[in-house]
């Protein structure tokens, strides 16, 4: 194996982490809310880029018949399963995509009640309200 | 809270690099999760089995459609919840300054015609990936997105309130809930023609078709209660995040 | 499945997202990340999960970034970091 | 019909949900008997469905009517039958006390809480009943929106909680589908009893990617159940959540979280692998010492009522965790034993605590002067829980104790003993505090008179309140009373549990 094949085996999961991680730590120390949020937004995508990665295969077509072969499908043409991508992990991105834009409005929505509560979106300055005995 | 950050980081990192180094290489179509019967039962049969040639399609409605429910379910809490958690008592002082808000806002005349033409396109080509997802990419997700993404479009260059005149939030909550009723109800329907929950080839005995065509149907008919709950949801959600829940104003 | 198509796209979505979350002025890191989901989406577009690209088209590029405008509009759009 | 009978529990409540949304804007006064109607019916069926799995052992529910592998199925086993119960239980009684504190905390917005409400149980419901690693992270999603917006809904400071909840809420909830993830990319499949034949059958046992997996799911797990170092979220939404909430969160999420944990380590992973060949037993058991001991002295530096139980959640947390890892059976036994008890205790307490603060409008503890005088049914029960979280005899709390006591000396893990009678001797001293204050007034005859005049609504609240309130100091008892025969269902399930059991 070249260095080049390991590094294309390899890319993908690699980069995967990275995003994970820039998201992790901006959900963990970043000081504005929305910036949290987008944190938390990247986090997700980056789990969803690992399901897809982890179903690619190599030369293989997207995961829908062709009218030609669902036709011959009809008469006992075998479908191999190699000339498709696998699509169970497109399935279930497909619900955690939507998990994460519910998450992300639900978020969104406490964001803009804080603001209306407190007056800001800064953590360390709601967190200096409250202690003066404002919250 | 930075160096706790570095630190959760740097551990998790680690780990997930010290685990890929077993993982299968990428776009290998001999990896465990791409070989194993699962995965290519699904490639193999879906066809024959719901005669669906979208085979994502074909999984997300009906091998795994109790997941795709409640995908739905999650897209409807997130809209009673945006609307939960926004809605307070409107007091005086704020009402008084709505009724001046009320003034029509100028609408740019490009805009306008330019949405004027392009809503109803939109709206037809949602119908079209709903009704289509059997056998091209989409479904009643992204149909229901495309078409709540066209109100949007309406409230964005005219005003909310012209959105809000053709479906005003308790309609939205309403269609929502209809879409759901539509998806359960199905499922429910099959539970008493004698299959299990979501088992549509049990349709087969209210329709004049075969157990293959009847999952088919079946699956047609809970993707247009997905298209029913998203539209209206992302539309709802839209309307309150914009409008800080007041439903007047916007962007 | 162009790996060096693929490592450019990749490049850009770790750029992208850094940018978006360094940018102080959140209306332009909402856009910056509507750029983000755009990239990952034409990077699963071309890894066959037509689908999940078209949902993240629909969802992530389109919808999410709406709700984000939106918020940044009803709240504010400085960010101290 | 009876083969029904997973789907019905699970779909009584949805139903419920979308009716109470179509019909709750324009008549609000059906939304309750719907409410009522569909948890009821759910619970008689989940009673109905345990009586079938005590009988006739595991019943699996194929959901669409596709076999193992490639559909979704429910997989009852009597663990998760007696937690259907439980959920359904704690539910109903709270949807009854909710009658009048949830039309006082939140007046305008009464659908939309009894739709989320409604969406919560199901959620959770689900959660237990699915077999289905990627499925249930959909659910534990569905539970845990439902949770931020019914905690975000209420005042100020709740508001920033959930916030906090939301930020931590999904990293967890992350972890997990990234550890399904790394399952799936070695395995191949989703459902839970495929992936535990996969992992014992192709000796993936020394694989990187399955041990990480572990992990991630732990600590995903761990952080949605408010394990110690990970319990940050808790505190400050379940106390500043409206108390109608707070009573249905509190006794049933970390609970549920526990199963799920337990049924990860039972069916997925296997107790050969995480007992045998990782020997992680010990660690994770001095971590739950940790948490037990922290999580009683958080509570005892707190003044606020709901903020202390609050805490002491965090230290049952630690019991349950504990017994679970302890790796034999009698702990495990406990554990389990504890989950349903604990879930009671924790609903009679908070119920106790929202009724004194509907009543009096009171948060502190030193507040709750002389009110065994004002509200003596009240405090019964609030002392009957108090004595359970002691763990006095006629109790569920005392046999919870034994158990998870006699496996630790078992297992000879003496730290895990003296943290149990550590924390005994806390709930004692905080509890009897609080006994002391209600019961004795100060002897100051200037300030008693002060008091009454302060004091809004005294006496005893009103029976939609306190009728749950008992009948929850009831099951305390009848549970404790009872204790063989749930030990036996909980024993005729661990015995099913992988071939070789527990080591010990």
């Amino acid at each position: 194996m070249t260095v080049t094949e390991f590094i294309v085996s390899r890319l993908n999961y690699w980069i995967y982490i990275i995003l994970m991680m820039i998201g992790l730590f901006a959900m963990i120390s970043k000081k504005n809310l929305i910036k949290k949020l987008i944190g938390m937004s990247i986090f997700q995508t980056a789990i969803i880029l690992f399901y897809v990665s982890l179903g690619v295969k190599e030369g293989s077509n997207i995961p829908i018949l062709e009218h030609s072969v669902s036709h011959a499908a009809e008469h006992g043409e075998i479908i191999r399963a190699e000339d498709y991508a696998n699509p169970l992990p497109h399935v279930l991105m497909l619900t955690a995509i939507v998990v994460g834009v519910a998450t992300l409005g639900v978020g969104l929505a406490i964001v803009q009640k804080i603001h209306k509560e407190f007056g800001t979106i800064e953590e360390p300055e709601i967190l200096a309200k409250i202690e003066s005995g404002d919250g | 809270m930075k160096t706790l950050g570095a630190i959760a980081v740097i551990i998790t990192g680690a780990l997930l690099l010290y685990a890929s180094e077993d993982f299968p290489s990428w776009g290998d179509p001999h990896s465990p999760a791409n070989q194993y019967r699962v995965s290519s039962h699904y490639v193999q049969n879906s066809f024959g089995e719901t005669s669906v040639p979208n085979m994502v399609t074909a999984i997300l409605a009906d091998y795994r459609g109790y997941d795709t429910l409640f995908e739905t379910v999650v897209i409807f809490t997130a809209g009673i919840a945006i609307i939960a958690i926004l809605r307070g008592p409107i007091d005086k002082r704020v009402r008084l300054r709505l009724a001046s808000e009320r003034k029509m806002r100028e609408t740019n005349l490009i805009l306008a015609q330019t949405s004027r033409i392009l809503v109803p396109v939109i709206q037809l080509f949602a119908l079209y990936v709903i009704a289509h997802g059997h056998h091209s990419p989409g479904g009643g997700f992204q149909g229901g997105v495309i078409f709540g993404a066209s109100l949007i479009l309406l409230a964005l260059s005219f005003q909310l309130q012209t959105a809000l005149d053709r479906v005003s939030e308790k309609k939205a909550v309403t269609l929502a809930a209809i879409g759901i009723l539509i998806y359960a109800g199905i499922g429910f329907v099959c539970l008493l023609a004698g299959g299990n929950f979501l088992d549509y080839s049990a349709l087969q005995v209210l329709m004049p078709v075969g157990a293959i065509e009847a999952r088919s149907h079946g699956i047609l008919g809970v993707e247009i209660g997905v298209a029913f709950t998203v539209a209206a949801i992302m539309f709802a959600i839209y309307a309150n995040l914009s409008s800080h829940g007041r439903m007047k104003g916007g962007l | 499945m162009i790996w060096q198509f693929d490592l450019i796209i990749l490049g850009l979505l770790i750029v992208a997202a850094v940018l978006s979350l360094r940018s102080t002025d959140l209306l332009s890191a909402t856009m910056i990340f509507g750029v983000y989901s755009f990239l990952m989406c034409l990077l699963w577009a071309e890894m066959a999960a037509v689908d999940v690209a078209f949902t993240e088209a629909a969802v992530g590029a389109g919808a999410s970034t709406m709700f984000l405008v939106s918020t940044v509009y009803n709240t504010t759009r400085k960010s101290s970091d | 019909m009876a083969d029904q009978y997973p789907a019905i529990i699970l779909l009584a409540p949805l139903f419920a949900a979308i009716a109470v949304s179509l019909l709750g804007g324009r008549w609000g006064s059906v939304c309750l008997p719907i409410v009522l109607a569909a948890l009821g019916l759910s619970l008689a069926v989940s009673v109905a469905l345990l009586g079938q799995v005590a009988a006739g052992g595991e019943v699996v529910y194929k959901l669409g009517g596709w076999p193992r592998p490639f559909g979704i199925e429910f997989r009852i086993d009597p663990l998760n039958a007696l937690l259907l119960i439980v959920v359904t239980t704690v539910s109903l009684l709270t949807a009854i006390y909710s009658i009048r504190a949830a039309t006082t905390e939140t007046p305008d917005k009464l659908p939309q809480f009894y739709t989320l409400f409604l969406l919560l149980v199901t959620g959770l419901l689900g959660m237990t009943l699915t077999g289905d690693a990627f499925n249930l992270y959909v659910l534990v999603e569905v539970a845990s929106l439902t949770s931020y917006a019914l905690i975000a809904m209420h005042s100020k400071r709740a508001v920033l909680a959930s916030f906090n909840y939301v930020i931590m809420g999904t990293m967890g909830a992350s972890f997990y589908l990234l550890g399904v993830g790394y399952l799936y990319i070695k395995t191949g499949s989703l459902n839970m009893v495929d992936i535990g034949e996969i992992l014992r059958g192709s000796g993936l046992y020394g694989s990187k990617t399955i041990l990480v997996a572990l992990m991630l799911i732990l600590v995903g797990l761990w952080i949605k159940m408010a394990f110690f170092p990970l319990h940050g979220w808790l505190p400050n939404a379940y106390a500043y959540a409206p108390s109608s909430t707070s009573c249905v969160l509190a006794p049933l999420v970390t609970k549920v979280t526990v199963y799920v944990m337990v049924r990860m380590m039972m069916t997925v992973f296997g107790p050969e692998y995480i007992f045998s060949f990782l020997e992680w037993s010990p660690i994770v058991v001095w971590m739950a010492v940790i948490a037990i001991v922290a999580g009683s002295i958080m509570a005892l530096a707190q003044i606020n009522l709901k903020k202390m139980l609050t805490y002491l959640i965090v230290a049952e947390v630690g019991y349950m965790v504990g017994g679970v890892w302890m790796a034999n059976e009698t702990a495990f036994v406990g554990a389990f034993y504890h989950v349903v008890s604990d879930a009671f205790m924790t609903l009679c307490l908070f119920l106790a605590a929202g009724a004194i603060i509907f009543q009096t409008g009171k948060h502190t503890i030193p507040e709750m002067e002389g009110l065994f005088r004002k509200m003596p049914w009240t405090m019964v029960g609030f002392t009957i829980a108090g004595l359970s979280m002691i763990g006095v005899p006629p109790t569920c709390g005392f046999f919870s104790k034994w158990y998870l006591i006699s496996g630790a000396m078992e297992a000879g893990h003496w730290g895990y003993v003296v943290a149990l009678l550590f924390s005994s001797l806390i709930n004692a001293i905080l509890f009897f505090r609080i006994f002391e204050v209600a019961y004795f007034p100060k002897f100051d005859p200037q300030e008693e008179s002060a008091e009454e005049e302060t004091t809004g609504r005294a006496g005893e609240p009103p029976a939609t309140m306190l009728g749950p309130l008992l009948i929850t100091a009831a099951c305390l008892l009848l549970i404790g009373i009872f204790n063989q025969e749930i030990v036996t269902l909980i024993r005729q399930a661990v015995n099913t549990f992988g071939p070789i059991g527990f080591i010990g």
